[in-house]
């Protein structure tokens, strides 16, 4: 019996953590929200140094070819502190996805690239403000040559290489385009959090390559957020974690009417809720870890409620220090806002909270018809 | 029960009506309306002097008060038949209310017939514009932990400190400030209340940035700035006093949030979801706009009720204390929503005017939450003098303010 | 401009709260609970006698020829007491439904001595265990005779009279059953509040007489129960503010600790909160009220909301109120558990929240459709 | 990460298995599952006592006690393990619980040797039952606030006062029992702790009707009831320490509310509604029991890192306390929801085992966020314990028992 991690993993954690701390990485973050730099260049540097983005990447392709857990643990500390880099496009969406799906060919040409950082990835789903389904995408493939529009695609100014869910002949592909060779116009959009650049993609018959099934993409791309959305729920309570560790010093600290506010019920319970909801998601997202790095039958409902009560967590976490916070709370200065604008970024950028509820009760739904039968 | 005008208010609203319609256009129609899109500052406060100036002039700027200070002696209905009125008209808003609403009052009751005569033509006719000057940064739901000091030098005071969340004080000319006089006595005791020139030498004044991005509010840093003792309102001591009625004026008047409310999630619900029905079509959707429905109507019925009782004399309750809790949670709930059904465009900021008020709902309500007296404090407000709990045990009682526990 | 009650019905307000406190309306209620007696006779004759019974019926048949809005102050104080008496199902459902539909014999005939109690009418909806549709229900009509099943008919055990909604050859009707004289039997049915009754009425070939259109008769009842809705609406808030002025009462004078527990934030937002959603629901059912009076084409929108948001009220106060009281509000022996109850009765008697709910939004779509054609 | 046993836990897991398998049926298969239906109590009682009678004869009754009172000396995981297998049998429970549980570890604790053998051994095996006298009318989550006296008289100690909310006092041999000895010292320093013969003279039990029209807790009254000064726990005065450890593990234990949960909800939701569509798709409903689903699973896995914590030998920190807030909160509303998806037929009592199952989840759960320290007094405690936060002011601080006010 062990929903833990091991004492290495959390030593790799604990190194982190103290890494992201001596790098300022919440100030870092906060000045590339102020100046729209789309990451810090510095941080990410000394990220590829620490070797993070090989860990997952086999030996064979110069990696360390760690499990998921070590990854998660990596993921807990960007959450917690912000970190402008990046990595999760890089690493949890496009690295994860070439292992996985991508031929020899291609792993061996990208792999070691994306561990030293000469290459960045990065993934490329939704078109409309709404969200994408198999039915609604019209970015399309012939030829080989993709054309259309992709917005929101995280990182994309800075990565080299996107993969690309498409519409295709048999129904939609999965297929990688390099960005730095080939017809596309990346524009920088402006979001709810800034301190994470995101782009529009227009494609203009650019060259691709397929991975993974020809018209089999979309259950590719669902596979791939599924993993995600473990690693994402580790950054989310990275961030919940600091948003209820700064509401509780600030508690402590704050007096008001000759006593801390931390002694009035009304802010204790608060933060008791904070508490509670970030505890049972630490909890469900350390067994979405165990069904990740079991590749277990059980990911998509593990992935889902570890998804659903990590969004929740941070975002109310994020929220009620804001509130905690008090008037200091709404100003810029304060770090409170950088962590509510990033609980919002990470409750939508894999799909939007209803949309994950939806997929865990589907799942559910399919695990009790194959239970009855 | 009716809905209906007496005859007398009935011809009041008239007189309004025939007066606004001359004067400003009816909002909707023809672009007027300015929900979305940046105003220049200067533009914005021209048009405001202006619009005040104007009102001034045809006695409407503060209707309530006396006629020689440029009022109608207009009863509480007929403000609120006015303020009715004047809702639907395209005029500009934000500027004045502060000064009117909370140095006037005080003005009206502490200042020496000389001052009201020098002072409150001008602030009505929007000549002057007034801020108020009590929050300090270590004095926000506990207002009366303030730290700022007056000394006094002969018939003067000298103040010292810092004040925060002062709105509009770039753009103000005077302001009303209460002060600790005396840290040796007891917190409320020890402070004495103010008017003061915000242009006198010593005073400067730095804009607070939001997390909206926007900076309405400012700090404000005194150094050593004198206010002749004539600018006194209330006894040395009475500070608190003063302030307190100040206060609860903000606090009854703080309303509804301004922003996306059921109505808008009803309209952007007609949009359709990503399969390419209407949003409405969700049984989710539908409950949650049910309930925040319920909320919007049952807030726009209480002030109908409210209103009744103005109508007939009498003088409402606390009750307005649930409109800021309500509607500020009301609105962050919303704004949420709003992003949330974009799925994970929502995080774009865009050119559509209804995604542009789901972001301004989603980060503006966090604020809007604490403004004023946070929900914390109105509940507590509601419980004590409302339902008439017992006070919280105050640790700060009977203690020299010096000897308050302060954390510092 | 007045959203607010005229000096008359409030003192009729206050004359109905002191005969019912005078009457121990509560205990009478707890002893109808424990007994199993469907109704207090004591009470219900006294009421009698007090002719609210009349209060809406037309001087011509005997009554006072009042409007709703007297009715509306009696409700509220009904709900207060939580009255033991066939008042709701005998006025709001039966007597307001035969004014409104019934033709010229049946109300004359009816009429008056549903003033005297003489005659109870009830309304019988329900079927199944699922909400009634004009689709799925069974009890039909023919050559007049009604047959079939209704379950949880409130107070038919007392009633003469009940208005019966069937299939018929044209869709369906609203018809009158004298159950006196007829082929019905009926059975009382335990509920989660036995301090009203409810029972079941076999009806085997009953005669029975059309109220109203033949075929329309789901129209009608829709109609009978937007109006019961803004009634009963004021029994909720009636109730709701029994229980937060029970919660107020108590914790003022429950300490711990050393202070009165009404000291401490977690007990004064509950109470606060409890404040602000009755708040809401009153100001709302006002409204509904002034609908009604005056027959506006907002009631139905209007009904829904205030039976939203009284019935959210009345469930919320009623339960916090339990947990004001801690282990006391768990006890038989303490009134909080008889508004519990009460609350969950009056939340499903006419439909549950998600049905009103659903009505609410219905009503807005159709609204809204009118307004921009 | 992994859910396997290491090699030993695995080789004590198939004992404990072997032995139940022997002894006692699976649950579930046919007709065992007594979710609905009362059984009479004296015919339960008798089950219970041969089963703890069997469980005692091979060790399993108290098994991480020594071996000289009955015990195995088995590990904190061992009795995890224990319990993980012997809850997937159909056996009886809810009577020894709490004498075991809270008198078990003040017996071994404070009792003389000489004691200890005469009592623990026959608790253990079931012959004797035990109860836990600590609430008072007036000290509800104020425990320590109890009123109910000890006067010495020669080696006796004479009691009188009234309990409540004592479970099983009915049926029970003995009881611990904390008392104030004098009102005029501080609070907590007052009182001292007994064991007392639940059949002395003067003890009178009365049941107390609950909201759920079941009686088994009991108000238990003292009259002049005489306890032998051998039969105190700790020193005089030291009643306090006695029973805090105690209460903590009582707050600790109070676990996952029995009843309908997110699987039920969810496969209640199967069935059909007024449209003849299963509930399920509704997407209020599917969002529901989404929520539903994320707090039963967080729940559960929160215990198995708990456990986790267990098995490495760590002791696991007061997360617990989360547990019985959030599952009694859940069961109040899956309650409110099954009930409400009957619409207006939902007020009916049926024989319908799920229908049932609402019914009870809906009026339980009222209570089970009172019982054993309320939503309130856990949330305090997560507050105070675990992240750290300054404690209320405390009115009663340092003065005399009988001067704290009790607004009497």
């Amino acid at each position: 019996m062990n929903l833990d991690f091991s004492d290495d993993q959390k030593f790799l954690q604990s190194e982190a953590r103290k890494f992201l701390e001596k790098e300022q990485s919440i100030q870092k973050s906060r000045s590339v929200l102020d100046t729209k730099q789309q990451y810090d260049k510095d941080l990410w540097a000394k990220v590829l140094e620490m070797g993070w983005t090989g860990i997952r990447i086999p030996e064979l392709y110069e990696g360390l070819g760690l499990g998921h857990l070590e990854l998660c643990v990596i993921a807990e500390e960007l959450g917690r502190s912000l970190a402008p880099v990046p990595f999760s496009s890089s690493v949890y969406l496009f690295t994860e996805a070439i292992i996985k799906f991508a031929d020899e060919q291609i792993k061996s040409e990208i792999l070691p690239k994306l561990i030293s950082g000469e290459c960045v990835g990065t993934l490329a789903i939704t078109e409309q403000l709404f969200a994408p389904t198999e039915n609604n995408i019209k970015v399309s493939v012939d030829n080989n040559q993709i054309t259309g529009t992709k917005i929101a695609v995280p990182d994309a100014s800075v990565a080299t290489h996107v993969l690309v869910i498409c519409k295709s002949e048999l129904g939609s592909d999965l297929r990688l385009v390099d960005l730095t060779n080939n017809n596309c116009e990346v524009h920088d959009q402006d979001t709810i959090d800034n301190s994470r650049g995101h782009s529009l993609i227009e494609f203009n018959n650019a060259n691709s390559q397929l991975v993974g099934d020809a018209g089999g993409g979309w259950a590719l791309l669902q596979n791939i957020l599924n993993q995600a959305a473990v690693l994402f729920s580790f950054e989310q309570i990275g961030g919940a974690q600091a948003t209820l560790d700064m509401a509780s010093e600030y508690a402590k600290q704050r007096f008001a009417f000759g006593r801390a506010i931390g002694s009035y019920q009304a802010i204790k319970h608060k933060l008791a809720d904070m508490y509670i909801g970030l505890t049972l998601a630490k909890s469900n997202t350390y067994y979405a870890a165990w069904a990740l790095l079991n590749d277990s039958t059980e990911l998509e409902v593990a992935a889902a409620t570890a998804r659903v009560s990590s969004t929740e967590a941070f975002q109310f976490c994020s929220k009620e220090n804001i509130q905690t916070h008090g008037g200091n709370g709404f100003t810029w200065e304060y770090d409170c806002h950088l962590f509510y604008r990033r609980s919002k970024l990470l409750s939508l950028n894999i799909g939007s909270l209803a949309a994950w509820k939806e997929k865990l009760v589907s799942g559910l739904e399919r695990s009790n018809l194959n239970s009855s039968q | 029960m009716d809905f209906n005008d007496t005859h007398q208010e009935s011809e009041f609203r008239a007189t309004c009506r025939g007066w606004l319609e001359k004067n400003a256009q009816l909002k909707g129609g023809t672009g007027n309306d300015e929900r979305y899109g940046r105003v220049d500052e200067h533009d914005f406060l021209n048009s405001a002097r202006a619009w005040q100036k104007k009102k001034f002039d045809a006695g409407w700027a503060m209707l309530h008060w006396p006629k020689h200070y440029g009022g109608l002696e207009a009863s509480a209905i007929e403000r609120i038949i006015w303020g009715q009125e004047e809702s639907k008209f395209n005029v500009p808003r934000g500027v004045y209310e502060i000064g009117l609403g909370m140095a006037g009052p005080v003005m009206m009751q502490y200042a020496s017939d000389q001052q009201k005569a020098r002072y409150l033509p001008p602030m009505a006719a929007g000549e002057e514009i007034w801020c108020q000057l009590f929050s300090e940064p270590s004095a926000g739901s506990d207002v009366a932990g303030l730290r700022s000091k007056a000394v006094q030098d002969g018939d003067d005071w000298i103040i010292n400190g810092q004040k925060v969340w002062t709105s509009g004080a770039h753009f103000c000319d005077y302001g009303i400030i209460v002060v600790r006089h005396d840290p040796n006595i007891e917190k409320h005791a020890g402070m004495t209340f103010f008017f003061v020139d915000m242009k006198s030498p010593g005073i400067d004044i730095r804009p607070i940035k939001q997390i909206t991005g926007g900076s309405s509010f400012n700090e404000v840093y005194f150094n050593d700035v004198r206010i002749p003792d004539s600018q006194r309102l209330g006894a040395i001591g009475d500070g608190w006093r003063v302030a307190i009625t100040t206060l609860m004026n903000e606090r009854l008047a703080v309303g509804d949030a301004n922003g996306a409310d059921a109505k808008e999630a009803f309209e952007w619900a007609q949009g359709q979801d990503d399969h390419g029905q209407p949003m409405i079509k969700n049984s989710g959707v539908r409950e949650s706009i049910a309930d925040w429905y319920c909320q919007a109507s049952g807030l726009k019925n209480t002030k109908l009720r409210t209103m009744s009782a103005l109508s007939k004399g009498d003088t409402p309750g606390p009750e307005a204390s649930i409109t800021k809790v309500v509607s500020a949670n009301k609105l962050q709930a919303i704004g949420n929503f709003g992003i949330d059904s974009l799925d994970m465009a929502g995080m774009l900021k865009t050119d559509d005017a209804d995604v542009h008020s789901f972001h301004d709902a989603w980060l503006g309500s966090a604020g809007l939450r604490i403004a004023g007296g946070t929900d914390e404090i109105l509940k507590n407000i509601i419980a004590e003098r409302v339902l008439g709990l017992p006070q919280d045990p105050r640790a700060d009682k009977g203690l020299a303010f010096k000897d308050i526990p302060s954390g510092n």
